[in-house]
């Protein structure tokens, strides 16, 4: 390709190479590279495709947040209450009051785990008794029955029910109350929680990774053409779903990162809201129904997790859609 | 632009044997074609409009399959070539299509560069072979444009352009001259004839008397699915 | 266009006029018309806006259905709560509790609203006590307060705060109850609820606009050959936007329809799931802490009415958007 | 193929006066081009692969304006033309574009039938008129399948028909026979000298030396952005 030989002028009126044609200006040399990859980074099906996973990924990340923050306040609230378990010893005529607390508190000592045994005094069982019995109450008047607070050491599970049978036994008149009702309650309530925003989790999961093949399917139908030039000019399978596997990893990481931020975002800005909101009455109602806004750290670290994971999930998704289809496109019968 | 023979010995680079074309349930497009291209020749395909020159072209580029008959690429067996070895025959074909087929998101240089980027070369290495191609075919100073703002023979220049750059065992042209004037028509044949000097088979589709009269060659003439050849 | 003249054979050996090149066997008549709109109904961008319109729509649906449950269980308990108030009655020493009983209906009876007064009898008040006394009371032993519940007329709203003030002043040791901490506690939750639910809503709404708006963006680009060869074959803008139009409100209501029906179809489950596990303990427990998840028909009506909504949202939308870039196009100098 | 004429008595369709154009901050494509398209003329417009013919045709067609001078098309100043008015003007223009533009999700009957549909017209009303342009451009048993499949002449000539479907009252063809073999060539600017003769002008942009020596008409021929007019 030296010779830079110049066709002969031809014979009508019409001719002269384009090459020499136009006398241009000298201009500034401009690059010769688009800046573009192979697969065009601009088509319509990656704005879309970035909306979705943005979408998706900010509802996915709510949700998560949402059952971090349920698990926690149930975590909390289940914490406060199964710390201490109650006796109450009913007094019976010929009951020596005295005696069966001692006996009472003895019982529950030896078990492990029970780290105190208090009983409420006068004025305190009084101060329960309140709203039905007015205040000003004289206790030793009254046939009215003495608490023992039992505190159990962090995380310890007593076997309450031989302590029961134990103090059923040796303590007439005493029941012991281990605010199973209560704990159920909780525990059912998170689970139940928890339960629905992991499905709803999985849910979005799904309706992401669907999508994703479905954006993929079709961002090779609007590149067909890039893929078919590839073909001819002797790009092997590989070379090709690689191109559009950096395409959609990039795709993917742009709308999961838009979404979680989003999502961390407002958190942060419910969290600040909160907290200066609490100081008012209905703050107070609200916080002490759903537990605070304030999504703690590794609610966030999840939210990062769950960033990673869609992008992850947006390539692999699309690598295995692409490799499958470029196989077909590669094979000789199409 | 030094060519290397066939090294595995094959005579025949491209051999029809009886084959046939349909579309769907359509009438056959092509039928009972035999013919080979050899090493180092150098063809005109011609026929009238829909006879079925881009066909033939896309059987030889094994972009399609015969309905009937044998194709064999370079001593091998069309059907019989499993998807891996695509890429590796493509590499040794250059094409050249009717409707150019040029990547409108990449500059001309970078389409033109496309087959030497694919087969992993380093921009470095071909950057000045690419730069003097795009000049000798007259789009020395339209290389940084994008194929959507260039004229009709211009696009047609890059995608003969696109076909050379790694110097193929086979170039497929179909209608190659159909948008640009007879004097660069006629330089354009003459790159082609060069090409083919240097060891290249050429095939060209096209529809150009006047071409073709400018080069002595053999004549594949398709006529109503058939085949006659001119040698 | 009447003479079909033959063209003169040429002296080439290429020549044949393709007219009637090819010997082709007689076939079926095939249809003329491809069935397609003039914007191609199944382009890229397409199938991805189904997607996101379809996953909005759900989502807003489920939002809105998960509002309309907390709202019915809300009102439902509030109205329970809200229904009775209670008026305590503390015995004095010198206090002839009868004449107290009997002072306290008549003030409250006095009061439009208030449909009924009882006094609670010894045995019912015994059952509220025996938490705390244990069974088997004598509570004329026992200074205990005697409890008057105050029944209230559907939805009347007497004046407690008077009631309050002349049940202090003419009955001594008495204290209304009208259990407003509980109502409004509860009247707390429920609008925290229906108002992140809004908000929540409202987003997904201007997320649906917004998708709309890129969407429709992309495809008239991705649709820019066929507006280019509309305008060049004379179509006015009028026809074109109306084209892009139809095409979008279809794609609108086959997204809305499917998400709203997805919607639909798991609260019915989920109603069905729930009604046949309401009888195990936890789903009593699930039940009690967040009514049933059997939706009203007034949830479905509203779902209904988003779907159309989104449906008339998108076309709407797309319409504005795509006659702004229709009339761009139009002008002459673009 | 009864062709009215211009009822509003203007003498020239299409009038550029000094007209210059210049890509972004490119060099100057077209200079100083000044001349007159009269009703019921026939020209051929020709020049080197890159003159600017494509451009030409565009400033007539309204889709550019020119960065100086003056471009009238029936009579209105170009720039003065509100959107509103487009519609009606470019019903008046048939163009076969040198990239054909067809719609690839429409049937080729559907293509050729489209100027008629957006014009509001019934398709029992023009069914008939399609299928004949159909069949007389040799597409007649194409007229079911979609654009993709057609072969390159076919493709174009789907475009030809498109363009004069109409009648309209100036027919503008880019190289409107570089995809056909000579004999189709021919049998299409047949068709264009009818055209003309039943009163429309006709300005056809090729490179085809023997198609222009077919007939005597007019050729303005463009060169370094320059044009030269031979009557
Ligand atoms: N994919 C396809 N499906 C159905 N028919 C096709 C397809 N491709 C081509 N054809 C038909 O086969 C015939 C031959 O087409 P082909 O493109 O090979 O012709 P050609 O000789 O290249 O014509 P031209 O010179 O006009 O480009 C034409 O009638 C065409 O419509
Ligand atoms: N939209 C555009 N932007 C920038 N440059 C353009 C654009 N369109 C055309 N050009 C340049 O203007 C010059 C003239 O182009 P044009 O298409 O008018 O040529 P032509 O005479 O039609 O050539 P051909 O015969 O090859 O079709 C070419 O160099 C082309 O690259
Ligand atoms: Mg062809
Ligand atoms: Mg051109």
């Amino acid at each position: 390709m030296t010779d830079k030989e110049k066709p002969s002028k031809s014979a009508t009126k019409t001719a002269t190479p384009a090459a020499k044609a136009p006398v241009k200006p000298k201009r500034q040399p401009k690059p010769l590279r688009s800046g573009q990859s192979i697969v065009p980074r601009e088509s319509v099906a990656s704005t879309a495709l970035i909306f979705v996973i943005g979408i998706m990924t900010f509802l996915a990340c709510l949700t998560l947040g949402a059952v971090s923050m349920v698990n926690t306040s149930a975590a909390k609230w289940q914490n406060d209450i199964s710390r201490e378990v109650t006796i109450q010893i009913r007094p019976f005529d010929d009951l020596e009051m005295t005696k069966a607390i001692r006996d009472a508190s003895n019982i529950a000592l030896q078990f492990s785990g029970v780290s105190k045994v208090t009983a409420l005094n006068d004025a305190e069982t009084a101060r329960l008794l309140e709203p039905w019995l007015g205040a000003g109450l004289q206790l030793d008047e009254l046939p009215v029955p003495r608490l023992l607070r039992v505190t159990l050491a962090d995380g310890a599970k007593p076997d309450f029910v031989k302590m029961r049978e134990q103090l059923e036994a040796q303590v007439p008149g005493s029941t012991l109350d281990d605010h199973r009702t209560w704990v159920d309650r909780l525990t059912t309530m998170a689970l139940t929680m928890v339960g629905i925003g992991s499905t709803v989790f999985l849910l979005m999961m799904a309706a992401t990774v669907t999508t994703v093949i479905f954006a993929t399917r079709g961002a090779m139908a609007g590149n067909k053409d890039v893929v078919d030039v590839l073909h001819f000019v002797g790009a092997d399978s590989k070379f090709i779903s690689g191109q559009f596997q950096k395409h959609f990893l990039i795709l993917g990481l742009k709308g999961a990162a838009c979404g979680a931020l989003g999502a961390i975002i407002l958190f942060v800005i419910l969290g600040i809201w909160s907290s200066s909101s609490l100081a008012t009455p209905e703050g107070d109602q609200i916080s002490a129904l759903f537990g605070t806004f304030s999504l703690s750290w590794s609610g966030y670290f999840w939210m990062i997790i769950v960033l990673i994971m869609v992008a992850i999930l947006t390539a692999v998704t699309s690598s295995i859609t692409v490799r499958r289809q470029v196989n077909n496109l590669q094979n000789y019968r199409k | 632009m030094r060519k290397f023979l066939d090294e595995t010995g094959i005579a025949l680079l491209i051999s029809f044997e009886n084959v046939g074309l349909r579309y769907g349930i359509g009438p056959e497009v092509l039928s009972d074609l035999s013919f080979q291209v050899a090493p180092n020749s150098f063809q005109f395909l011609t026929g009238p409009s829909g006879a079925g020159k881009t066909s033939l072209l896309r059987l030889m580029l094994l972009s399609l399959s015969p309905t009937r008959g044998l194709v064999k690429v370079f001593g091998k067996e069309a059907s019989t070539i499993r998807p891996e070895q695509m890429p590796i025959i493509r590499r040794k074909i250059g094409v050249v299509f009717q409707d150019f087929r040029l990547l409108d998101h990449l500059t001309t240089y970078e389409n033109v560069a496309l087959p030497l980027q694919v087969r992993g070369k380093m921009e470095q290495d071909y950057r000045q072979d690419v730069r003097d191609l795009l000049d000798w075919v007259g789009l020395g100073d339209r290389m940084h444009v994008h194929p959507p703002v260039l004229s009709g023979g211009e696009k047609q220049r890059a995608a003969i352009a696109r076909a050379l750059i790694d110097q193929p065992d086979v170039l497929l042209a179909d209608e190659p001259t159909g948008n640009v004037d007879p004097p660069l028509a006629r330089r354009i044949l003459r790159l082609f004839i060069e090409l083919h000097r240097s060891g290249t088979s050429v095939v060209i589709a096209t529809h150009d008397l006047s071409l073709m009269d400018q080069y002595d060659a053999r004549r594949l003439v398709l006529n109503s699915g058939r085949l006659q050849i001119y040698d």
